[in-house]
């Protein structure tokens, strides 16, 4: 068994809404081991920001734990003090946020924030500047030292991306959580990107959470991929598994859907048909089973159970069989 | 909101209103300070509606033998230089207070926002002319302005509004111009210009929530501050005339008495203090509760 | 840059021009009468027509307005027919008084309605919040005489610690600040809660944004995230209307100037006021507009330093 | 700052702060209060509870006759800033002063007849009037417009000099005046005569009376004037090392009844308005008790006051009534009252306001600040004087009869004589009163006017107030009788 | 055919240092040009795709084509109707038929607001009569793949691809004539992603709808774009038809934009082009052709001398010395 840095263990989370509880996460299991990079995937808005929220501990005022916990390492994070968790922040962990225009801080320079981040290091002002000048460098944006003095508003939506990005990396984390990190970047920059993480990930051996709906990028990137719908971890396993190995109707049908796997032009893209599951009256049986085309009327009564597909290739259908394979 | 309005409102209360309400209400009534805040203005509010019917004493009798006296099963909170009863000046007293504190800030609430959202938000002359205004205004002293006023239309509670009025407003205008350009190269703001919506559609459905919440605050606080002043500009006598009782005159007499005997004050100051205690809270938990973010059950 | 402060200077002109103008048509317009004030009762009629002429009442007040304007651009506010000094001389022996009462106490009132406002805010719904929130509301609800008077009688009175009157000796820094604790507390007591209350909801509005959780995300101590990354947002209302504030304060800290029989341009403004002596009128409030419209500026200055997206703005 | 401590200071307190220290523009008490310390003049108020003078600049002063008085100065009385001694020069200049049309003094009144004075001699000199002017001893000589300037030094200024006196000649000088703030004068070197016992006297510009009494309790001041609210308690509880004065009081608080008004032309209208004013529950509310109801215009213990007034102080409500409703007012009447928005006149107008109420008056209180009330009847500032109803006033006075009397004569209709009152006898009255010198005589006269004027119906006498005053058991002050500090005498 | 949106030479300039700054430093000209000189026309019913360089002015441009920043020079005619200086209320009948979506998906969303409040301000903001607010919201949400009981929530409840569906439903609501789309399908899944566009073609068949679409996925412009531009330091580079420019790219940036695209395969490793050197800044543009610093095939000639635009006969234009070279 490799070592984990993080373990997410039966997590589950609700909001608090006016009309219920929306059940955001369901009993997540997942696993970061020491060194490897892990992708998420999965539809938008099936809960993704809110499975690192809850990992970094920072969730929105109207969500609430309800089962399960967050290992990182040793730690039960959930247990910390608030101080413990502080000090995790942004020294063992640090994280890059999905929206990068509202997630910089409007009124204090760009300049002066990586320098607060670099809090914890003893070395002078100049100095952090310049390491934060050079990470700047590192992400491409050009002209580094001059705008260290700029505002956020002063700069592209990509460009606060690759600034985000740079402060993150500029802790020097032991797992880095980047939340769709490369949507407003263009592919050259994106490719630029994805060398940096990795070779972050080779020099220091870091662990990388990655999300992302990019699935070129998560191919390219990726170690392990977890596929989520819904709130739940449907499946997952190693990139190659994953990619040439789909085994849950949902991952399947998310990669025929990419339209850079369509090799002919078309103006008809492909679409998983259906709509999403009302998370705060949880359907019975399996979550997906409204918009798979093979369900069948066990598929709507029962939970399907995890089937172990290989070490660690794992998903939860129905339909699998015990080799793992998909009787359709 | 003038005590009439306010009337009405209770009195005819539509059925939209009352769900709107009771939800409201149910959410004061889970923070502690907003439950308390609500008690408190409605016992002020309500009190002021009713004084009429449930004074013990005739405010402004006069019984010169027993005045100055300590309170009593009688005088519950004493009686003043001429033997009227303070409670019974409290009670009455609170007609003003609220008739100046409703009128006047709710008056230079409504203007202020409206100037500081043209202000913040209009084109760089208007916002000259309308800073320059405030300026203006904002400079000279109130007793002044008071005094013109007053040789214009003559003493009465009417004249104070007005001044406190025009004096206030540029007070929230100001505070509401500084809020609005720093949202103003906001994303949304930039959304809804690109949708076609027009400037007042912007400042009113946009701008307005935002501002909105801060200015509540700032305006319940200011209710002491409003009925201090009425009592400053009664004493000068451009305000409201004797013997009709507020609570401004109650503490203005009570400060020539703090010494000998110190109730007067207690009498004038406590539902002061409780009511700024009542509007601000009542202010702040109706803030939280309208504000998505701050609201705790979604 | 100049051209900003051209046009800043330009405005501040125009209302220091507009204000004196209104103001002159106030004085004007409400009764009262300076030469019998000035002359006493015994003053025959003729003796007050005199005195009017000296006092140029007896010309239409659009001329009086422009000899007024002339002569202020000559650096000359006129002469108080009273006391036979120049109203400059009044005036500036009285403003120093009224500034250091109203900065020292807008500074104690701001250094702890800050912070009470900051902590009140990240510790939401806690007991201090709400001992707090009962504390500053009071302060805001009791009569600024109530905490000058039960000062007074508490510090001088009975501890005898504190002077009860005046400014102090004007050659002696340590006098003149015991003297100021008194009326700063009583001046600066209701702006506590004020500023607290203030600082606290702007900052609950600020602490929800995104960017703070990134700031958190990045384990920044809370001192930093509150005071460099909250506040700096959260303080923009407040700086605004503290620059309002420090302006009303410098004709309403009257009541201070009053009850602890201290020197200052309030109390000028208002025995002038009620003796109609016009020339102080003007002399006084020209300065105080000027300063009204210096502080104001000064605000939005530093929002606008604060903020570099009101920066844009501007 | 050892020897500071060292020094004997008086710490006292003025309620407004000095406008001019020259005689011939003084307005304020508190400019006599410091002239009085840093001049001289011929002769001075004698401290105690009579009013009765001494001789101060003077060695000698002697009325010939009617129309002359002749004086002879101290020798060696020496002013400052080496103007040399004071000589009968000085005082032709400083009396003749007043009166020359050329400075437009508005306390040329003061010197009423005069029309000249006679050198006689280095030191001595006659003060010729043009008519006999009995004031001129009670109000003249003894008082502001008496203070004997140089005349080298006023001429070396200009003939004017407002709030800087450029030669003294008293036992203080000047030290500091810090405006709005504090006056403080100091031991004159050059001074010869007694000397004063306090090294410096601070007189503390104080507004307020609470302030005043915080500042005694407090010890940042010595000697200050009370409020009537206060004085009870004080009585009670007196502070520890002090003690308190009740002295009578000069002013003379009324309610006037315009004449002209069209509601009041009716005498009866306006006698059923004295009647229905109750003085003693006004004394008691808005004066605390402390003070006694008043006869007329003339305080107790001055020439012409009146022992008693026709109407008996307590209201009559019947007879009131009676008279209103044979003034077709049996209905009620509507009225209103003019008031400074001083706390007493807001407290007693609401007195008036509940029992003229009783008679079926309703009474509605104007409050005006200051500046706006002192020009309400004044004929020269608007028409606000064609309105006036009833109105509250409350003048000051000095200890002779004459300076209460002349607000109320017909000259007067329209500047200070707000009830339009308009009597020939009064006037002539008041004429003969100033040259009469039979002291009981001149006193019957004044009577006779208070009478007149309460006949009218245009006057309710409401009392004089009283003058309460603190002070530290180590201090004897030199008060007049009516409380006013001689600081030069203070012990 | 008729061009329904034309833009000539259009310029944005930004002012680049504080006024103090500049003052002090004495830069007459602390101006950054954000969009230089731009030229672009859309007909009815097609899709034009901008792809560049993040920081390359995408955006700017987009806001000033909807009048939201100003452009200091040039013409953008809508219709034949010139935009720029264009006072806003002047501009506002014309916002119905210009839509925009923004790139910030939860920033651009009023925060206080409900969904349902948001999606329907376009009927509201142009007075356009709607029966039951509340249908017209479900029929706005179910467009873009949400359920109706989204309609209650506010934008900070949204996660970002659902965020990003509001902006597109607030766009389609009262069926525009040009859709201007800052990264319409970032954050998007797959499978939304394909929804949304092919709603989008849809309505484009169904009404002839034009589509400007700033995107940063080549895999979308390829299928959906008929014609593209490729956008560096605030410059189009190249433009022509999308196949054209797939098939044959001319620009050394565009090649190597292309080669970076990446397979959703992770044993496919394509041969990409790298980019290495300095990365040029607005404010210091390079000399000659802005890209010498980070071309592979850089000459002489292109650090000296700025290139001229290059036409073919499809209309495929780029900006290179050496188009024929390489
Ligand atoms: N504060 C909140 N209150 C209520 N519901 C919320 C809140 N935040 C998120 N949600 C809901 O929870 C679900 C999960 O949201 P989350 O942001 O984690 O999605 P996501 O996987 O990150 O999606 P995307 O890829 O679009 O960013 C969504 O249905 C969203 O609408
Ligand atoms: N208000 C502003 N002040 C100064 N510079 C600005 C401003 N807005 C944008 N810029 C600059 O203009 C350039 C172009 O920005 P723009 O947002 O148009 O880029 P973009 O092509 O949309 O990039 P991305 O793909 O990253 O969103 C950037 O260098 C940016 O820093
Ligand atoms: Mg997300
Ligand atoms: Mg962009």
């Amino acid at each position: 068994m490799t070592e984990l840095i993080l373990d997410v263990h039966d997590l589950s989370i609700d909001y608090r809404t006016p009309r219920g509880k929306l059940k955001a996460l369901r009993n997540i299991n997942m696993q970061i081991p020491k060194g490897k990079i892990v992708g998420i995937v999965g539809e938008s808005g099936c809960g993704k920001s809110t499975l690192i929220g809850a990992i970094i501990n920072l969730l929105a005022s109207n969500a609430e734990v309800t089962k399960g916990g967050v290992k990182l390492a040793e730690d039960e994070l959930f247990n910390l003090s608030k101080k413990q968790m502080q000090a995790l922040r942004g020294d063992r962990f640090s994280m890059v946020f999905q929206d990068p225009m509202t997630s910089l801080n409007p009124v204090v320079s760009i300049g002066n924030q990586m320098i607060d981040i670099q809090y914890r290091d003893k070395i002078s002002k100049k100095e952090k500047a310049a390491k934060a000048a050079a990470m700047l460098d590192k992400v491409g944006i050009p002209d580094p030292e001059s705008r260290l003095s700029q505002y956020p508003h002063e700069f592209s939506g990509g460009m606060l991306q690759r600034i985000a990005i740079a402060m993150a990396l500029l802790v020097e984390p032991e797992l880095l959580i980047a939340d769709e990190p490369t949507t407003a970047l263009d592919a050259t920059l994106e490719v630029q990107i994805i060398y940096r993480l990795k070779e972050l990930q080779a020099s220091q051996g870091c662990s990388i959470l990655f999300i992302s709906h990019h699935l070129g990028v998560i191919a390219e990137l990726c170690d392990e991929v977890v596929v989520m719908y819904s709130g739940e971890v449907v499946e997952k396993g190693s990139v190659r598994d994953i990619f040439h190995n789909p085994s849950h109707p949902y991952t399947q049908k998310l990669l025929q859907c990419d339209p850079a796997a369509i090799k002919q032009k078309t103006r008809d893209l492909p679409t998983i048909l259906g709509s999403l599951p009302d998370l705060i009256e949880v359907p019975k049986g399996c979550i997906f089973a409204e918009r798979c085309d093979s369900a069948s009327a066990n598929c709507h009564e029962n939970k399907p159970k995890v089937s172990q597909l290989n070490d660690n290739h794992m998903a939860s259908c129905h339909l699998l069989n015990e080799a793992g394979a998909l009787y359709a | 909101m003038t005590v009439s309005s306010l009337k009405q409102m209770l009195v005819m209360p539509s059925f939209e209103f009352l769900t709107g309400f009771k939800l409201a209400i149910k959410r004061l009534c889970k923070e502690p300070l907003g439950l308390l805040g609500l008690i408190l203005v409605t016992l002020i509010v309500g009190s002021a509606i009713l004084a009429p019917w449930i004074v013990p004493h005739d405010p402004i009798a006069i019984d010169v033998l027993n005045r100055l006296k300590g309170p009593s099963a009688e005088h519950w909170l004493g009686t003043d230089q001429l033997g009227r009863d303070i409670f019974s000046r409290v009670l009455m007293g609170s007609q003003v207070a609220l008739k100046v504190a409703f009128s006047a800030i709710s008056l230079a609430l409504g203007f202020g926002l409206l100037l500081g959202l043209i202000a913040g938000f209009g084109p760089a002359w208007l916002d000259h002319i309308i800073v320059t205004l405030f300026d203006t205004v904002r400079s000279f002293p109130t007793i002044i302005f008071a005094l013109a006023v007053v040789t214009l239309t003559g003493p009465s509670l009417t004249t104070i509004i007005l001044v406190i009025v025009v004096t206030s407003i540029p007070i929230y205008g100001r505070v509401v111009r500084t809020q609005t350009q720093a949202l103003s190269a906001q994303e949304f703001i930039l959304a809804e210009r690109a949708l076609g919506a027009s400037m007042p559609r912007i400042l009113g459905v946009h701008m307005l929530p935002n501002v909105i919440g801060q200015l509540l605050i700032l305006a319940s606080m200011d209710v002491p501050i409003v009925i201090t002043i009425e009592a400053g500009l009664s004493f000068l006598g451009l305000g409201i005339q004797p013997p009709t009782p507020s609570w401004g005159t109650i503490l203005n007499d009570g400060y020539l008495f703090i010494r000998n005997t110190p109730w007067m004050i207690i009498a004038g100051g406590i539902p002061l203090i409780l009511c700024t205690l009542g509007f601000t809270f009542l202010g702040e938990s109706l803030r939280d509760i309208f504000d998505p973010k701050l609201r705790k059950d979604i | 840059m100049w051209f900003f402060l051209v046009k800043r200077c330009g405005l501040g002109v125009l209302i220091v021009c507009l204000a004196v103008t209104a103001l002159y048509l106030m004085i004007h317009s409400i009764p009262g009468d300076p030469a019998s004030i000035i002359l006493g009762p015994r003053a025959t009629e003729e003796m007050k027509a005199a005195l009017a002429v000296k006092m140029g009442l007896d010309q239409p007040i659009l001329i009086q307005l422009f000899n007024f304007f002339k002569d202020v651009f000559q650096g000359d506010l006129g002469f108080d027919v009273f006391s036979q000094r120049p109203v400059i001389d009044i005036i500036m022996e009285q403003l120093p008084h009224t500034l250091i009462l109203i900065l020292v106490s807008i500074m104690w009132a701001a250094a702890i309605g800050i912070p009470l406002g900051c902590y009140s805010a990240i510790y939401q719904n806690s007991l201090f919040d709400k001992i707090s929130a009962i504390l500053s509301v009071g302060t805001i609800a009791i009569p600024s005489f109530v905490v000058a008077i039960y000062g007074l009688l508490i510090f001088s009175v009975t501890l005898r610690w504190l002077p009860a009157i005046g400014a102090g000796d004007s050659g002696d820094i340590a006098d003149q600040l015991t003297h100021l604790i008194l009326p700063s507390l009583a001046v600066g007591l209701g702006w506590v809660g004020y500023i607290s209350r203030l600082v606290r909801s702007s900052m609950l509005e600020t602490l929800g944004a995104n960017h703070i959780r990134t700031a958190r995300a990045f384990g920044l101590p809370e001192r930093v995230i509150i005071y460099r990354y909250s506040l700096r947002i959260a303080i923009l209302p407040t700086i605004t209307l503290l620059g309002v504030g420090v302006g009303y304060l410098l004709s309403g800290a009257l009541f201070a100037e009053i009850v602890f029989a201290r020197p200052g341009i309030g109390k000028l403004i208002f025995d002038a006021v009620s003796t109609r002596n016009y020339p102080i009128v003007m002399g006084s409030v020209l300065i105080t507009t000027i300063l009204f419209v210096i502080v104001t500026t000064l605000a939005d200055f530093v929002n606008a330093l604060l903020d570099p997206r009101i920066r844009a703005h501007a | 700052e050892a020897a500071d401590s060292d020094l004997k200071i008086l710490h006292s307190r003025s309620f407004t702060d000095i406008q001019s220290l020259d005689p011939a523009f003084y307005t304020a008490a508190t400019d006599e209060d410091v002239m009085g310390a840093i001049y001289n003049k011929l002769i001075y108020y004698k401290a105690g509870k009579d009013w009765e003078w001494e001789l101060q600049a003077a060695k000698s002063i002697e009325q010939i006759d009617d129309t002359h008085i002749a004086f002879e100065l101290k020798p060696g009385i020496m002013f400052s800033n080496g103007f040399g001694e004071m000589t009968a020069e000085d005082v032709k200049f400083s009396y003749e002063r007043i009166i020359d049309p050329e400075l437009a003094s508005p306390v040329a009144s003061d010197w009423g007849t005069l029309d000249h004075v006679e050198v006689t001699g280095k030191y001595t000199g006659v003060i010729v009037l043009k008519e006999a002017f009995q004031p001129l001893w009670n109000i003249t000589l003894p008082y502001a417009a008496g203070n004997i300037l140089s005349k080298k030094a006023v001429e070396s200024v200009g003939g004017k000099f407002g709030s800087k006196p450029p030669a003294i000649s008293g036992p203080f000088q000047i030290k500091e005046w810090k405006p709005k703030q504090v006056v403080i004068l100091e031991r004159n070197p050059l001074w010869t005569g007694k000397m004063p016992v306090y090294d410096e006297i601070h007189i503390h510009q104080i507004d307020d009376e609470k302030t005043a009494e915080i500042a005694f309790e407090a010890g940042d001041i010595d000697f200050t004037r009370i409020s009537l609210s206060s004085l009870q308690n004080y009585r009670d509880t007196p502070p520890k090392d002090s003690l308190l004065s009740e002295n009578p009081s000069l002013f003379y608080v009324w309610v006037g009844i315009n004449q002209e008004n069209s509601k009041l032309l009716d005498p009866k209208v306006r006698q059923a308005i004295q009647l229905s004013i109750d003085v003693p529950s006004i004394l008691a509310a808005a004066y605390f008790d402390a003070a006694d109801a008043a006869t007329g215009i003339i305080a107790p213990g001055l020439t012409g006051h009146r022992e008693k007034s026709i109407l008996a102080p307590a209201a009559d409500y019947a007879k009131a009534k009676q008279l209103l409703n044979e003034a077709g007012y049996g209905s009620g009447l509507d009225l209103s009252i003019d008031i400074l928005n001083k706390s007493t006149f807001v407290t007693a107008a609401q007195i008036m306001q509940a029992t003229m109420a009783t008679v079926g008056i309703r009474l509605t209180v104007n409050l005006h600040e200051s500046g706006s009330f002192w020009a309400l009847g004044s004929e020269s500032s608007g028409d606000r004087w064609k309105n006036i109803e009833l109105v509250m006033n409350r003048f000051s006075m000095t200890p002779d009869p004459y300076y209460a009397s002349q607000w109320f004569v017909e000259k007067q209709v329209g500047v200070w004589n707000w009830e339009r009152f308009r009597n020939q006898e009064f006037d002539e009255l008041h004429e003969k009163a100033l040259s009469e010198s039979s002291e009981p005589k001149r006193s019957i006269m004044y009577q006779k006017m208070q009478d007149i004027m309460e006949e009218s119906g245009s006057y309710r006498f409401i009392t004089h107030e009283s003058t309460p005053i603190i002070y530290r058991n180590a201090i004897v002050p030199a008060l007049r009788p009516d409380g006013t500090p001689l600081y030069r005498s203070f012990q | 055919m008729l061009n329904l949106l034309e833009a000539r030479d259009v310029r944005v300039r930004f002012r680049s240092k504080s006024v103090i700054k500049s003052l002090i430093e004495r830069d007459d000209d602390p101006f950054l040009d954000a969009v230089c000189g731009v030229s672009l026309n859309v007909k009815p019913g097609e899709t034009f795709a901008i792809v560049g360089e993040s920081g390359s002015g995408k955006t700017t441009l987009a806001r000033a084509i909807t009048g939201l920043v100003k452009a200091q020079e040039g013409s953008i005619r809508y219709l034949d109707k010139e935009l720029i200086g264009l006072s806003s209320s002047q501009f506002r009948p014309l916002r119905r038929d210009i839509a925009m979506m923004f790139q910030d998906p939860i920033g651009s969303l009023s925060p206080r607001l409900t969904v349902e409040s948001l999606i329907t301000e376009p009927f509201k903001i142009h007075g356009v009569k709607v029966d039951d607010y509340a249908e017209e919201a479900r029929r706005l949400l179910s467009m873009v793949g949400l359920p109706a009981h989204f309609a209650s929530r506010y934008p900070f409840q949204l996660s970002g691809g659902q965020a990003r569906r509001v902006g597109v439903a607030r766009a389609l609501a009262l069926s525009p004539k040009l859709i201007v789309a800052d990264e319409p399908t970032a954050g998007l899944d797959v499978s939304v992603q394909g929804e949304i566009l092919n709603l989008l073609a849809t309505l484009q068949s169904e009404l002839g709808l034009s589509l400007l679409i700033i995107t940063h996925n080549l895999s979308v412009v390829r299928h959906i774009s008929d014609r593209m531009g490729i956008m560096y330091l605030g410059r189009f580079i190249e433009q022509g038809n999308t196949d054209d420019i797939f098939e044959q790219a001319k620009h050394p940036y565009t090649q190597a934009l292309l080669s970076a695209n990446h397979d959703p395969d992770p044993d496919a490793h394509s041969e990409r082009i790298e980019l290495q050197g300095e990365v040029p800044s607005l404010l210091q543009r390079p000399m000659g052709c802005e890209f010498h610093t980070r071309c592979p095939h850089a000459k002489d000639i292109c650090r000296s001398q700025v290139p001229e635009m290059r036409y073919s006969t499809s209309g495929h234009q780029a900006q290179c010395h050496l188009i024929d070279a390489i």
